[in-house]
């Protein structure tokens, strides 16, 4: 019983946080100045229902690229980190000794599910300026489908060639969308190189599904070598 | 009337968040926790889809999915773990 | 009314998942639990979200998906994990099964 | 053989994609043409990567001799999720927990992948029972309340309702 009091007071004041978040929560009406210069601005600016996917996607698109080059720092340094050069196949193949492969089950349940979890990925990333999602949330669904094909064959071999070159590839034509906003519109990353189209359209706000897509692909494609140099 | 019923739902959705965190607390073994952790996911696909009701945004179930897709891998990754699979 | 129906489907799903729940509570090994907080939950989960259904007919679709999801991942969740309580053997309740030579001794002393 | 696999391979493509399709529309709830087709695209796609990498697909096929047994299926499945947790009740609430869990083995005919994980979900869906284990065609299964050690017994109790409509429904 004692050595349980630690766990159980850290539960109650985890129940107590949560508690005051869940009575004293109500949804924001009133907007602070900047955030309805934003709620105004996006709509008529950028054409995008999903104010959050503007701004991260155009007013705050040069971040995005940083935050996803950090990504990419991450996915090369587990690399480093992680690989032994001597000891790595001698290890693996005493793992594949002693690991008990998935049940039937699993390994059927995930080849039904994964697709399944590919397409709902490709939706949140091609909506991602009208409702909820976009790039970053997509291609982390996009890793979890990677990483339930790995649960349930953790001898699967990824094709690491062909996600280090879609990544590249998405990272080079993302930044050579927003050299076209440069030429073509008013800035590094505008969204107006693509026609606006009609409010909350499905093709509308211009170049941000294009650059919701490659956002998608690329944190996909770095999240699954990350997933796949924890394995080895 | 419908309010009302609602309101009880909730309460007995809360007893039941309860109980499942009452048997995380004591777990016993760690497959109890674990099976805790299941069913408070499970509940809590229902209590977004609650919430996405009550706040009236349609969105809101896409966060329901893509939870309930998260928390079904961290079970079957638990599980994979604890039988040395991976 | 419609409004009404659905509030009671919500309040029978929620019933559900107040039984899985206790039945988390009450059953007395990992497996029975696993089954009590399984069942009861998806059951409990698919009547919400039908109830949901009834207050916005628009939502169906979407609705139907989610449970579809959790009617599919569920069970493979519970069968995974039950598998790997057999393999780490986690004792079980009840009488040691003669029938099955290779399961460990049901051993009764909790761990 | 090689003309009847890509026939089998090509009908379960068609499946996959109208499966996925109708999930995008599902999800996005809009009637606006170029988002029917953009998804219809993609799905395209996909099925046609995971129908090659994926043999579980090749077990589903949409015609009407499958389709009519997997609604069967559907039915009698829901009615007996609603016993199963009905029984679950009596079990929970009752003031002093009266059961007898144990394992049994039992015996499957199924062949296809498929058919056993759907037979597999329905019997951790069903009256108090839980697969863990799936070797062969045995199935080990954890049973709330052991009525028989007989495995043919055992079979006909969990096993029965199910099998032979799946078996029509996924060969």
């Amino acid at each position: 019983m004692m050595q349980r009091l630690p766990s159980a007071i850290a539960v109650l004041l985890l129940a107590l946080i949560f508690a005051t978040i869940a009575i004293g929560h109500a949804e924001q009406t009133v907007l602070r100045p900047l955030a309805e210069s934003y709620v105004r601005l996006v709509p008529h600016e950028l054409g995008a229902p999903n104010v959050i996917t503007g701004i991260l996607l155009t007013y705050r698109a040069f971040d995005t690229l940083g935050e996803v080059a950090v990504l990419f720092m991450v996915a090369a340094g587990v690399g480093l980190v992680l690989k032994e050069p001597g000891k790595a196949g001698a290890r693996s193949a005493s793992d594949s000794e002693a690991a008990q492969p998935a049940s039937e089950i699993v390994r059927t349940a995930a080849q039904i599910l994964v697709p399944l979890i590919a397409i709902f990925a490709a939706y949140i990333i091609m909506n991602g300026h009208i409702s909820a999602g976009g790039g970053f949330q997509g291609g982390a669904v996009i890793a979890s489908a990677v990483l339930l094909m790995l649960l349930a064959d953790p001898s699967h071999k990824l094709n690491s060639v062909f996600l280090s070159v879609t990544e590249s590839l998405a990272g080079v034509l993302f930044v050579l969308v927003g050299i076209a906003g440069l030429i073509f519109a008013g800035g590094f990353l505008d969204n107006r190189v693509l026609p606006l189209g009609q409010f909350g359209a499905f093709f509308s706000a211009g170049a941000i599904p294009l650059l919701s897509v490659l956002l998608g692909v690329k944190v996909g494609c770095e999240l699954s070598v990350i997933l796949d140099r924890f394995r080895a | 009337m419908a309010d009302t019923i609602l309101l009880l739902a909730g309460v007995l959705i809360f007893l039941a968040i309860v109980f499942a965190v009452t048997r995380l607390i004591l777990g016993r073994t760690i497959v109890d926790r674990v099976a805790a952790v299941d069913l408070l996911t499970v509940i809590s696909i229902s209590m977004i889809a609650l919430y996405a009701h009550i706040a009236d945004r349609f969105i809101y179930l896409d966060v329901a999915l893509v939870y309930g897709v998260l928390s079904f891998l961290a079970v079957v990754a638990t599980a994979r773990y604890l039988e040395r699979g991976l | 009314m419609s409004e009404v129906a659905g509030s009671i489907l919500v309040l029978i799903g929620a019933f559900f998942h107040f039984s899985a729940g206790l039945g988390m509570l009450r059953m007395p090994d990992a497996f029975t639990r696993m089954q009590a907080g399984t069942k009861a939950s998806t059951l409990g989960n698919a009547l919400i979200l039908i109830g949901i259904a009834f207050y916005h007919p628009g939502w169906s679709l979407k609705l139907l998906i989610l449970i579809y999801f959790v009617f599919m991942t569920n069970p493979v969740s519970s069968h995974a994990l039950a598998r790997a309580a057999r393999a780490i053997r986690i004792p079980m309740a009840g009488p040691p099964p003669q029938a099955l030579a290779s399961a460990p001794a049901a051993a009764r002393d909790g761990a | 053989m090689a003309p009847n696999t890509r026939a089998r391979r090509s009908a379960s493509f068609v499946g996959l994609w109208l499966l996925l399709t109708l999930i995008w529309f599902a999800a996005s709830s809009s009637l606006a043409i170029e988002s029917i087709i953009t998804g219809a695209a993609i799905a395209a796609v996909l099925a046609h990567l995971f129908v090659r990498r994926f043999p579980a697909w090749t077990d589903v096929r949409l015609s009407p001799e499958r389709l009519i047994p997997f609604f069967r299926y559907t039915g009698v499945f829901l009615v007996e999720m609603v016993r199963a947790n009905l029984n679950m009740l009596r079990y929970v609430y009752a003031p002093r927990i009266d059961i007898n869990p144990g394992i049994v083995e039992v015996r499957t005919r199924l062949k296809t992948p498929v058919g056993r994980l759907a037979l597999a979900s329905s019997i951790a869906l069903t009256p108090g029972s839980l697969v863990v284990g799936l070797e062969g065609d045995t199935l080990t299964v954890h049973w709330l309340d052991v009525k028989t050690t007989d495995a043919e017994e055992a079979t006909r109790l969990i096993v029965g309702p199910f099998e032979t409509e799946l078996e029509k429904a996924f060969g």
